[in-house]
């Protein structure tokens, strides 16, 4: 007799195998399916984790080409692009291996194999073999994620037209790159293979780069990728990529104006697509909405018993908002009475370098809410601690509302900004004004003293400009 | 704005005080806040809830 | 006739400077006094931004070191430390160049020379050359710093035996360096030159470096330094210390062993002592108590119109509390009604590899103010972000009351900690519960992650663990 699991997961993205442990440690029968040979999804394999390692390595050579400047004599730095890889890999590894751990530790049923819904209740799992087994359970979550997609008129082939996850595992630094899309995987890899002695164009259809930020960060960005010699058109529609066999010709028009730039390889960055076919969904209520599917406030699909959480449903496709909504699914599983998540404190972040961070509203949102706006910016150059690693570069602004003073949003660019923006998250999330921001004490020299000097700046007054 | 101030008046309260008033059945906007803003701090319940309970020991 | 300043600010470090900007953004008639060449006072000149500099160009010496393990293949670094100097120079003469525009921005009169209390609302400065001015004012502030102090037995001779102020323009790297004393400003050191080259030694009186923070993290960077192989001396008296021509002889007692050790030079880091000798508190009914001047909360001294701020007064002996003490003061004075600070909010930095920091009660001091004290402890070895850098070294323990679930205090060691502690910051400030910590969405991948996975830990269901 098979047992019944309370939750059956399937897909182990930072989405299913984070709410699998949370199940686990509320106490739930749990089981977590994968199809991939490894747990940890694209997140893991071929998302956050591998691109924040090529991104390490980059800055490091960065910081080295500078070293000079501060008292380190260094030869020239070669790189080796194989022991680039092969660090990456290993961190990989190392995280798939801690993510087997957990599910040993809070004994969680892992299958690998591709799950299907099979009706009310019902999980079908079959493995790589073919072989097929039926699960038994009064919950199931859908966290099968999502997949890179295309422009229709840029075939992805994998040899001179790359998309994230080819690009990934490339054997070689190529001469020279463009980069079809300026969202925040576009602008990293723009960001590694520049440092890494690419010549990267971007081609953006949007006005600015990371389209989602607020616009003088995206403007700050440009400035910083311009001064990286990295070569920007925004505004601009691809018409077409041609493989000349030698490399690749890709024709634009910006406004009324027709471009051709040449590389070595093209990007394809311009998006990804929620995964929801071939999962069963015909057994159930659901009807995907151009392949995202829909859930309430608790995660719940419109089939009882059935949620959905991550790239699979049509809120941010960020791994930490899918494990938030992983643990409020299984929370509200488990009987308890999870606060539903409330989006506009999702942290945005970019490990281009500089970095670029972001929580809470922009200007722009900001004012279509109906908030009258008042927004401060600082700028790191005037940030002792930033000067010291010469990295004066980029700004701080912060959005609050003029009625009741409450900070709306905070919006960086710069040194270590992803760190920095914690502060901000927590801060918004307890409702701060700009004037109790400006009045915490912060260390010194730090370069989170910058979110202080916003705040200042918001009501007139910063101390070091 | 949280979901628990969406009423006309909003009380800039902290996780400490919701819960702490929350424990105690204690209105946040019956009590004034010293923080910054009028921000409801624990000093501001502590005082009430000690208040209260001098009163009841009268 | 003389004009009549509102307020005359005696000393230009983090308090003197910062007090000036803010009470000139009041609309305060401000004038700051400095008997220095340059404006910025310890923190600027012989504290916290020259001591950053050095453990920039050290921390940078160390991953290139570690280079290769990331495909950055680089031929040994050499150091050029005439070169780590210059650097440090420029970072503080910009700093200083800085501060210059400042004030004259907020048109503030700045006089150069010795000040004194020459009355009731009378400021005496004496030139470099002798000359003598007198202001009048309705309001002093005593700004006038601390300087380095010694111990009884051990002669600091700035050849053998240095203090913080002369080791930081030292002409080379020491092919050996004892430590007395490994509070901030010692450990920073004794980082600097082990990763310059140098064999460091820490003697330390009591049982354990850095022994302000909670004792976890005072134990964990024990065997951080080990690691490292600093050799530490816990619990060590020093007896003498004797220069030998070649170098210097300490002698030590731990318990009833006696120990001896040898070293080029050596680096008495055994606190500071406030400057309030020769500065007019004979006019005054100010008396100070082993040199420390007492003010109330509004920073009021027992002399009416003369407030104390800084280093000067027996509150924690950083920048960023002389800063805030400062703006206090000069908000009282422009009749705004300041709150008090609340000194438990105090952020403590320690800037060693890995960086120390932490803010709130410490568990012990939790336990004795009566708490019911709840810890929880996570490794950064679990922070994926940290493996990406091979810096999983350090953990964060969050210390809450079991009551309320507040969250007392969050400690720190670890990659960057000094600037992951802002999250704390604003967290304590803002009163926040483990709980609500916990559920704060943080970016991934960040280290930042640790804080919130600290909170769960306190709540017994770290995820990554
Ligand atoms: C290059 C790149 C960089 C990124 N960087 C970041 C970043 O820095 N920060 C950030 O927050 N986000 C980043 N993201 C986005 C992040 O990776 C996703 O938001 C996150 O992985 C979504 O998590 P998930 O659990 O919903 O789905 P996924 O991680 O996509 O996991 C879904 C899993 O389900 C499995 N699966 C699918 N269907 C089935 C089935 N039928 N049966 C069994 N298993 C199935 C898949 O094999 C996969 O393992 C990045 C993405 C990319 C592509
Ligand atoms: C090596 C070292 C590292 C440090 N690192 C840090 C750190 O990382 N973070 C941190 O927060 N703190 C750090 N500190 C401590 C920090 O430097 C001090 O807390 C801070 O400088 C105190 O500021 P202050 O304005 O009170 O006094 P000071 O900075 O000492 O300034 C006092 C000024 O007053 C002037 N003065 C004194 N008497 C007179 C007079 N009679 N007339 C005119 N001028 C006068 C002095 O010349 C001086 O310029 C460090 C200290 C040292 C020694």
């Amino acid at each position: 007799m098979a047992e019944t699991f309370d939750v059956v997961i399937i897909g182990s993205g930072p989405g299913g195998y984070v709410g699998a442990i949370r199940a686990a440690q509320l106490g739930l029968k749990t089981a977590l399916i994968e199809k991939d040979k490894r747990l940890g999804g694209t997140c893991l394999h071929r998302g956050c984790i591998p691109t924040k390692s090529l991104l390490w390595s980059a800055a490091l050579l960065h910081h080295i080409q500078e070293a000079a400047d501060f008292g380190i004599e260094v030869p020239k730095p070669v790189v080796n692009w194989a022991k680039v890889q092969e660090h990456k890999q290993k961190v990989v590894t190392k995280g798939a291996n801690g993510i087997d751990y957990l599910m040993k530790k809070n004994k969680i049923t892992v299958i690998k194999g591709h799950g299907r819904i099979a009706g009310k209740g019902k999980v079908e799992v079959t493995g790589d073999d073919g072989s097929k087994q039926q699960l038994d359970t009064k919950n199931i979550i859908i966290a099968t994620g999502s997949v890179p997609k295309s422009l229709p008129n840029v075939k992805v082939d994998h040899e001179r037209v790359l998309n994230s996850d080819s690009i990934l595992g490339i054997d070689r630094i190529p001469k020279s790159l463009i980069v079809i899309g300026a969202g925040a995987v576009g602008c990293e890899f723009a960001s590694v293979f520049n440092h890494m002695g690419s010549q990267v164009s971007i081609v953006e259809y949007l006005p600015n780069i990371l389209p989602i930020e607020d616009a003088d960060i995206s403007k700050e960005m440009e400035k910083q990728f311009k001064k990286r010699k990295i070569d920007l058109h925004t505004g601009a529609k691809v018409e077409s990529v041609e493989n000349t066999g030698s490399g690749v010709k890709l024709t634009m028009t910006v406004g009324s104006e027709t471009r051709t730039i040449e590389a070595e390889i093209v990007l394809s960055a311009v998006g990804r697509a929620p995964v929801s076919e071939d999962i069963g969904l015909q057994h159930t209520s659901i009807k995907a909405d151009r392949g995202f599917i829909k859930t309430d406030t608790m995660m719940r699909t419109t089939e009882p018993g059935v949620y959905a959480i991550g790239d699979v449903i049509p809120t941010a496709m960020l791994a930490h908002v899918a494990s938030a909504e992983a643990v409020l699914a299984v929370e509200h599983i488990a009987g308890k009475n999870p606060a539903p998540i409330n989006y506009d404190l999702t942290p945005s972040a970019t490990y281009c370098y500089p970095e670029v961070a972001s929580v809470g509203l922009t200007e722009k949102k900001a004012k279509e809410r109906g908030y009258d706006v008042k927004t401060g910016i600082f700028p790191f150059s005037a940030v002792t601690k930033a000067s010291i690693s010469n990295e004066g570069i980029g700004l701080v602004k912060v959005v609050s509302d003029k009625k009741y003073d409450e900070v709306l949003g905070v919006h960086m660019v710069g040194p270590h900004a992803t760190e920095l923006l914690a502060e901000a998250c927590v801060a918004l999330r307890l409702e701060i004004t700009t004037e109790e921001l400006a009045h915490t004490m912060h260390a010194h020299p730090t370069l989170s003293e910058i979110v202080k000097e916003g705040a200042e700046a918001t009501l007139g007054h910063p101390i070091h400009i | 704005a949280s979901s628990s101030s969406s009423s006309s008046s909003k009380v800039l309260a902290t996780p400490l005080t919701r819960r702490m008033a929350r424990e105690h059945g204690l209105d946040l906007s019956q009590i004034a806040g010293s923080g910054p803003q009028g921000r409801v701090m624990k000093a501001d319940v502590t005082a009430a809830l000690e208040g209260a309970s001098a009163t009841r020991n009268e």
